[in-house]
């Protein structure tokens, strides 16, 4: 069955094309098309992974391989091919899942848009090339793959194009994304001049090899992060995550919290053995993790537009995961990844709900919607306080792995391990801020209209919910062959079972009780008075609601220096390089003709005189020669 | 001296001698509304002859008078180009002599006479003889650049060619002169043999030799001796403004390359280098003057006096490569002139203008002369599928295979120079709009015999373009008979072989 | 003459330039006579260009491929064609090129009948440019193929003036200049650049068939006989780079690029195409065919300038695109860009880099010609070139912004499309021999992504104004050019193996020629 | 009297003719000193033919042709010369100069 497993991406990748041809001929059959075919793409990933695990030993590991030449010049062959091991696998499942489940949404949320079978068409484009980018078995083609998400969720982000927000937004995720590329085509390139390849398992053999020389390594691995935290927005490539949130909110929930900016974390899981190997590349992981996971958790607490605190929440979950592989836990990594992506899911699934049933997106605005959708508000609930990391939702066991991972971590473990922990805190008290604010409290009179989202979209909401509810139990081993995730997913040879710390369980469940107690007090009872705090620390909250500046910071650099370098040169090349280099000689020519023709007198004697002195030129001439 | 001369070996002489003074005394008998016979007949004795000839000289090698006068291959490919450009000319005369000429009988006469005179440049074997028929070309042109008698500009370039023609033969013959002083005698041959024993040139030598060459380059118009050539071109009547361009430059050259090759193929280390600096200098500033000209004629007197650096690369190359570049060129050269020309006499027939503006939207008023003057001139500044560019891709070759890269690379780059203002003519044709005022926009009637004629021309840019094997052939042989089998010098002189 | 093969080498040049000439005869009025004429011929052409590319066996002898006649003896010319793996994809380039140049040309009614004429012949001479294996035909079709510029430009082209009407400032979108560039200046000034340019050649020509005349006393043009020839290695050093520049000027080769911005700006749309898309490369592939096979040390003696040079091209391209205000020189200066990576996968000298140039040459190719297409139907219909004015557009031709975009996303190097891998192979190739330049043209690609995506985002995004109401979106004959151009773009994007094949086969023996590799 | 006597003489001559070509502003003036430059020739080619080779008559010849030559160059000029002062009033070369550059 896994041979086949290349059908996952194809599917839908077929899909879009039939689309984009057809589109005239199929109105709204194009979107039965792609949601069939993600369909059957989710269906196939059961047999591929049950075929997996028919393969696997247990306990140890396993990965499927298989590849076809793609093109050979001179002495380089380069492939296309699947892996398959269980990160490959976990992402699989979470991609298929999502993107079922966010299309079945998006029948009901689109349903009025102009450009439904479009928006379709690029959901499927976006699938298949996240489905190959995870299944790659070599740097080219994971490259490939990522370009390819990179454009979709350009297209996504930019898909009520004749807004200029939108457009710009659009602009900025590809060009801040690809500034990243740039360093992750480097690293790969980097790796195929050492290595002469492109696959994945020969670069690793090398590297377990020590064919790599320590700078080499180190490089490829920074660089190859500059990839990942350009994808997954981690600062300084932050900004475009929050602009991203003009795109339709489905698209939210998919690419921008779920799956894409996930690839990033992706990436660094896929080569985790770099960072392995070099303790700089991983230092690096963690000081980046923790500096936006503190700065995208105190942004989430001041923003007010409910799908760009969930934003912002997203960059600290990420963050959280990054601190994670940082700290050389693949297996919390991706735990928290999956879970997160459930959770998040849930939460965007949830304000594009409200957004659809109440046309609110400002949470001040918002307040007792659950009379109006409780179902939205139970979902939305889980989703948060799961997030929020309470026990014994989901997101309270990945949340605890991490911060244990990091507690152990070999570098600075402690100084993380506080980050991790204060940004624990942060988690709940903006999530209970949203949530509280968003549905408890009393009903406002503008939102006395707001009603209930039809089945379409409350489905996959709630399943989503569930999922995000019950995936703790994932962690521990129920089956014998399973043994619980860090059985499952690991790096190298330290693969172990789950098991609580409860000191630090304790701690952080009780830092987030504190949060959501908190936030509690500040939007339901009211009795903390959010205006006194703030003005307090009033220079703290305008820097960090003005995001620290930074999009200013890069609005200028690219205004005045970009483009006036950009200007400066093209003026260059009229004046100097055309205008000079170019018409000089041609006036210089015309002009030596213009002072030539004066010898041309027009006087006899004056040309009798020029054939005089040219005889005597000539003998003189003549005369010196010999 | 042996004495036994061959005198019927002159027959293509004396034929054409005769048709001088058939045409004159035909002229007396002709009503004035009648004298295109007297073209005609011109024209068709001319041919005749010319199909005489041929067969008739083909392979004869013969040198009469004890070498004053010799009859071989190259003289023969010389007689006819003389007769075609003679043919070439009058009938494309035709209409400017009825519109603005008077005297038509002696007009063809004395072209006649001096085809006469062409062929026996190309054919004289001795500094006395070529000058004497130089002279007699020289008469002929004085007669003719002055022939629009009531034409201020006419008569001005007769007087200027006139007594700068008679001031450069007097250097010419002192030259003469000097030479037979310094090395008795004014046969080439004879000459040759004589600098070879000479050694070094010593003063009255190489004042003679450096007068002769002044004395010549005023016939090939090549700076700094060409400054007569930019206002006879203007003032002369326009065919034969194109006859002056075309038949005097190849009878001068005609003689030049069999003076040189023949006579002073031992002096060569001495003169190459003075040669080689000439032609540079000649295309440099023949072109980089044509840029800021604006009238149409001394645009093109300017061009060929450029061309004329380009040939005198094939004297300084000398080697059978480069006298095989040099006459194909002065094919080439000759029949791209005359297309451009007499396209232009066209125009000036029915427009009365020939300066560059007035040629605004031509292709539009007629896209046959337009079509002609861009094939020619694309032709000089040597583009492709047109003779320009296979002359002098050979010439140019011939002065690379003889360490002259150097000059081939000026030339390109002054024909590079000239495309610029060719451009601007044809700019003026296919760009710009015609004016609106004075029936600019009226469609430009040609004449069929012009029509012919030019047509014929610009079919041959092209043929030799494309095809130049025949011609080459011909050549070839010319160059052969001109170096003999017994040639040292040229390849002593040739260096890298 | 004798296999059929080589009666289509001899078929692929005749037909375009005899077609010309019977044009001539065809009466001026009859357009759409003239039109289907010349789409006859270029299909003609392109089916023969596949049926080449497709039977082309990369392992088998391409002696079966040749036209060879004596022309000029005295000279050792010879009227001799033939290909190889690298012309064969470049010769489809070409007649792909020219049917679309062809077709999106229906809208040419001023004097179509001259305009389809020199057009012809400008394509047979780059037929003849590929295919001809004598110098002296290779440096004939050269020029035939740079003459029929001026005109095409100079009559039919358009001018760009910006003294008039000020720039309407938009934050981020500075665009720049008060500038004007009459077309007849920019058809000169091309003519005489590349005239130029070939005039380097001419001499280097000259000076490679004389020296091998006075070594070895062969007179012979022919690029294989004077390739054996040993020249000194001083020779080598001094004649390279006349060939080198010569042929870099129509290549776009920095600093002797200006002709081709103006060039490309003022030229008619199916000129542009051909011009951006075709002719540049005979610069690139003179550089590869002519320079390095003959001068080989000399190639390797210069090959740092020459990749120093591509990299300052793709850099200074890319800005310089940055700041433009007119959308074709945004395009004009993108192919100064794109070339720039041609030049630096000459310059490696190394089996992947080679590969890559010659792929990039026809990706390039057909990528810049539908971005020229598509520009050139806006032109058509708004009468604006102007970036500053231009807004919004996709609201009404949804179908030409998608092209472009297309276009555009190939220019920036998305996988998916051919440029990509094109210039992945550049990258490996300049990684192996200069990896800090590989890194400078890595960032090269995203800086064209920043100049691309602020066009797509002004032009064709944002709110549209009104007077643009009626705008009218593609028709169906340039959907179908456009749909073509993008589906090779997509072919060779996802499926490279068979194209590389083909051009590494020629690749390979060419560098083991050199007696690199 | 040495042969180098003569020659001085004759180029003496010629010089002088060559000034006066170069001085004259008068048509007329200007041909006669053509004329100078010619018989400066003739005097050279005798002297030649008597000191150099006098076996053969080849300076005499020269100096035959000359001298019919320039009559007839005489006879041609003046014609012209006739029809410059016919159309401007004036044998003054100088004036005869509406083509320049």
């Amino acid at each position: 069955m896994m041979e086949w497993a290349w059908l996952i991406p194809s599917l839908p990748a077929i899909a879009f094309a039939l689309m984009v041809v057809l589109r005239r001929w199929l109105p709204n059959w194009g979107a039965i098309l792609a949601t069939g075919s993600m369909a059957v793409s989710f269906a196939l990933f059961f047999f591929v992974f049950a075929d997996w695990f028919g393969e696997k030993s247990f306990p140890g590991d396993y990965t499927f391989i298989y590849s076809i030449d793609w093109l050979r010049a001179g002495d380089a062959v380069l492939t296309w091919g699947m892996w398959i091991d269980p990160i490959t696998l976990t992402m699989l499942g979470l991609v298929t899942a999502a993107a079922l489940g966010i299309q079945v949404y998006s029948w009901g949320y689109m349903a009025h848009e102009p450009r439904f079978t479009w928006f379709f068409a690029v959901h499927s484009l976006f699938a298949a090339s996240m489905l190959a980018l995870v299944m790659a078995d070599n740097l080219l083609l994971l490259y490939i793959a990522w370009e390819l998400v990179g454009i979709c969720s350009y297209l996504l982000i930019g898909f009520f194009y004749d807004r200029r927000s939108a457009a710009e937004a659009a602009k900025k995720a590809f060009i801040t994304t690809r500034v990243g590329d740039v360093g992750l085509l480097i690293g790969i390139l980097l790796l195929f001049v050492e290595t002469g390849t492109f696959e994945l398992s020969a670069i690793f053999a090398a590297l377990a090899n020590g064919e790599l020389s320590e700078g080499v390594v180190t490089g490829a691995a920074l660089l190859m992060l500059m990839g990942a935290i350009g994808k997954s927005a981690q600062f300084p490539f932050h900004v475009w995550l929050p602009d991203a949130m003009e795109g339709p909110t489905p698209v939210s929930a998919l690419v921008h919290s779920a799956t894409m900016v996930v690839a990033g974390v992706f990436l660094v899981a896929r080569v985790f053995p770099f960072f392995e190997a070099s303790d700089t590349a991983s230092l690096v992981l963690l000081c980046l993790g923790a500096v936006t996971a503190l700065g995208a958790a105190a942004m989430a607490l001041v923003m007010t537009d409910i799908k760009r605190v969930l934003a912002y929440s997203t960059l600290t979950d990420l963050a959280f995961m990054m601190l994670a592989l940082g700290a050389g836990s693949v297996t919390a990594g991706m735990f928290h990844l999956l879970l997160h992506g459930f959770a998040k899911a849930t939460l965007f699934l949830g304000a594009g709900s409200i957004s659809h049933g109440s046309e609110q997106t400002d949470i001040r605005q918002m307040g007792g919607l659950r009379r109006r959708m409780p179902l939205t508000a139970l979902a939305f609930g889980i989703g948060a306080l799961s997030l929020g990391g309470l026990p014994p939702f989901g997101g309270f066991f990945s949340k605890d792995e991490v911060t244990l991972a990091v507690f152990h971590g070999q570098q600075f473990g402690w100084v993380f391990f506080i980050v991790a922990l204060t940004v624990g805190f942060m988690k709940a008290l903006y999530m209970g801020r949203v949530f509280f604010s968003a549905f408890l409290g009393k009903l406002k009179p503008e939102n006395e209209h707001a009603h209930e989202s039809g089945p379409s979209m409350l489905a996959p909401m709630l399943v989503f919910t569930t999922l995000g509810a019950v995936g703790g139990l994932l962690a521990f081993g129920w089956t014998d062959g399973y043994g619980g995730f860090g059985y499952f997913v690991f790096a190298g040879d330290h693969q172990e079972g789950f098991h609580l710390n409860w000191g630090i369980a304790g701690a952080s469940t009780v830092l987030a009780v504190a949060g959501f107690g908190i936030a509690w007090l500040a939007y339901v009872t009211g009795s903390l008075r959010t205006e006194g705090i703030i003005a307090r620390v009033r220079p703290v909250h305008t820097l960090v609601a003005n995001k620290f500046y930074v999009d200013e910071v890069y609005q200028w650099t690219i205004d005045t220096v970009v483009l006036t370098l950009g200007n400066a040169i093209a003026w260059v090349d009229r004046a100097l390089v055309n205008d000079v280099g170019v018409n000089g000689p041609g006036s210089a020519t015309s002009w030596s003709g213009s002072k030539l023709r004066v010898v041309q007198s027009g006087k006899l004697y004056s040309y009798a005189l020029g054939m005089v002195l040219g005889f005597l030129a000539l003998a003189v001439a003549w005369w010196v020669a010999q | 001296m042996t004495m036994d001369v061959r005198f019927e070996l002159l027959m293509p002489e004396f034929l054409v001698a005769g048709l001088a003074f058939l045409v004159f005394t035909l002229d007396f008998f002709i009503r004035p509304v009648r004298k295109d016979i007297l073209a005609w007949v011109s024209a068709a004795g001319l041919a005749v002859i010319i199909a005489f000839t041929v067969p008739y000289l083909l392979n004869e090698h013969d040198s009469l008078f004890d070498g004053l006068y010799r009859v071989d291959s190259y003289a023969l490919f010389f007689k006819v180009l003389s007769m075609g450009i003679g043919i070439a000319v009058i009938l494309g005369s035709l209409h400017f002599v009825n519109q603005r000429l008077t005297h038509p009988g002696e007009y063809y006469a004395i072209i006649i006479v001096s085809v006469l005179a062409m062929m026996m440049m190309a054919a004289s074997g001795e500094l006395l003889t070529a000058y004497l028929s130089l002279e007699l070309l020289s008469f002929c042109l004085y007669i003719l650049s002055g022939f629009a008698l009531q034409d201020r500009r006419s008569n001005e370039a007769s007087v200027k060619y006139v007594l700068l023609g008679a001031f450069s033969s007097g250097l010419l013959l002192y030259g003469i002169v000097l030479l037979y002083g310094a090395l008795g005698t004014t046969h080439f041959a004879e000459m040759a043999t004589a600098l070879e024993g000479a050694g070094s040139v010593e003063g009255r030598l190489l004042v003679g030799l450096a007068l002769v060459v002044a004395g010549l380059g005023f016939k090939l118009a090549a700076v700094p001796f060409h400054m007569w050539a930019p206002d006879v071109y203007q003032g002369a009547p326009m065919p034969i403004t194109a006859y002056i361009a075309v038949g005097s430059k190849a009878a001068a050259f005609a003689l030049v390359l069999r003076l040189f090759y023949e006579g002073l193929a031992p002096a060569y280390d001495q003169w190459q280098m003075l040669i080689a600096g000439m032609a540079a200098l000649t295309m440099i500033f023949g072109n980089v003057v044509a840029i800021v000209q604006t009238n149409v004629k001394r645009m093109l007197a300017y061009s060929s006096v450029g061309q004329v650096g380009f040939l005198l690369m094939g004297i300084a190359a000398l080697s059978p490569l480069a006298s095989n570049g040099l006459m194909v060129h002065l094919v080439g050269y000759s029949l791209t002139n005359f297309a451009v020309f007499f396209a232009i006499t066209a125009f000036y027939n029915a427009t009365g203008k020939d300066d560059i503006p007035d040629f605004a939207g031509l292709a539009g008023r007629s896209p046959f002369l337009a079509a002609a003057i861009t094939i020619g001139l694309f032709s000089l500044a040597g583009l492709p599928f047109l003779a320009g560019f296979v002359t002098k891709f050979y010439l140019f070759s011939a002065a690379a295979a003889e360490d002259l890269l150097w000059l081939a690379g000026v030339a390109m780059f002054a024909s590079l120079i000239s495309l610029y203002y060719y451009l601007q003519l044809i700019r003026q044709m296919y760009i710009e709009k015609a004016p609106e005022d004075e029936g600019g926009s009226v469609a430009v009637a040609t004449p069929a015999v012009l029509t012919a004629v030019i047509g014929a021309m610009a079919l041959g840019v092209v043929l030799l373009g494309v095809y130049p094997d025949p011609v080459m052939a011909a050549i070839e042989d010319a160059t052969a008979s001109l170096l003999g089998t017994d040639n040292a010098w040229i390849t002593l002189g040739a260096a890298g072989q | 003459m004798s296999s059929m093969e080589s009666v289509l080498l001899f078929a692929l040049i005749a037909v375009p330039f005899f077609g010309a000439l019977v044009m001539v005869f065809f009466p001026a009025d009859r357009h759409s006579l003239i039109h289907w004429y010349t789409r006859v011929i270029a299909f003609a052409g392109l089916v023969m260009a596949v049926w080449l590319f497709v039977t082309f066996d990369t392992d088998g002898d391409l002696s079966k491929y040749t036209v060879d006649f004596e022309w000029l003896p005295a000279l050792g010319i010879r009227y001799s064609l033939g290909i190889s793996g690298i012309t064969t994809p470049l010769v489809l380039l070409n007649a792909i090129i020219f049917m679309a140049g062809v077709l999106v040309s229906w809208n040419v009614t001023h004097r179509p009948k001259d305009f389809f004429i020199w057009l012809t012949l400008l394509v047979a001479g780059v037929y003849g440019v590929f295919l001809a294996t004598d110098l002296f035909f290779l440096f004939f079709f050269y020029e035939l193929a740079v003459v029929p510029m001026y005109l095409l430009i100079g009559v039919w082209g358009s001018s760009t003036d910006f003294t008039k009407q000020p720039a309407v400032e938009i934050p981020g979108y500075g665009g720049g200049g008060k500038y004007d560039r009459p077309k007849e200046y920019g058809a000169m000034k091309l003519m005489l650049y590349l005239v130029a340019g070939s005039v380097l050649v001419w001499v280097a020509i000259l000076a490679v068939w004389a020296e091998a005349r006075s070594v070895t006393g062969m007179e012979s043009f022919s690029i294989a006989a004077l390739s054996q020839v040993e020249y000194s290695e001083n020779f080598q050093r001094i004649f390279y780079p006349f060939f080198m520049v010569g042929f870099g000027v129509l290549a776009g080769l920095w600093p002797f690029h200006t002709w081709s911005p103006d060039g490309h700006v003022a030229a008619p749309t199916a000129v542009s195409m051909l011009h951006a898309g075709v002719l540049m490369k005979l610069g690139a592939f003179g550089i590869l065919a002519v320079g390095m096979v003959i001068l080989p040390e000399g190639a390797s003696d210069w090959a740092p300038v020459l990749i120093g040079l591509g990299t300052v091209n793709v850099l200074y391209g890319a800005v310089s695109a940055l700041g433009q205000r007119d959308l074709k020189y945004v395009i004009g200066y993108s192919s100064v860009s794109h070339m720039g990576y041609v030049l630096m996968g000459l310059g490696t000298l190394e089996v992947i880099g080679l590969n890559g140039a010659v792929f990039q040459m026809f990706s390039h190719g057909i990528m810049t010609g539908l971005f020229f297409a598509m520009v050139g139907i806006i032109y058509e219909r708004t009468h604006l070139r102007d970036i500053t004015v231009l807004e919004g557009l996709g609201k009404r031709m949804g179908v030409v912004g998608a092209f472009l975009a297309v276009a555009g996303l190939t220019s920036l190097g998305l996988p998916g499309f051919s440029s990509f891998v094109a210039e992945l192979l550049v990258f490996i190739g300049t990684f192996r021999t200069y990896p800090i330049l590989g890194v400078l043209a890595v960032i090269g690609a995203a800086i064209t992504a920043v100049y691309i995506l602020r066009l797509m985002a002004k032009v064709f995004f944002g709110p549209i104004s009104d007077r643009w109401a009626d705008l009218e979106d593609a028709k169906p004959i340039e959907v179908a050019v456009g749909a073509a151009l993008v589906g090779i773009l997509l072919l060779w994007g996802l499926y490279p193996f068979r194209i590389v094949e083909i051009i590494d086969s020629g690749v390979q023996p060419l560098l083991e020629g050199m007696g690199i590799a | 009297m040495e042969l180098y006597h003569v020659e001085l003489l004759s180029a003496a001559l010629f010089a002088i003719g060559v000034y006066g070509v170069l001085a004259r502003r008068n048509a007329v003036m200007v041909l006669m000193a053509v004329e100078l430059m010619l018989n400066a020739a003739t005097i050279n080619a005798v002297a030649y033919a008597a000191f150099l080779d006098p076996g053969r008559l080849v300076g005499q010849v020269i100096t035959v042709f000359i001298i019919t030559v320039a009559a007839a160059e005489v006879g041609l000029a003046m014609a012209i010369i006739l029809r410059l002062y016919r159309v401007r009033a004036t044998a003054n070369v100088d004036e005869a100069d509406e083509m320049k550059g």
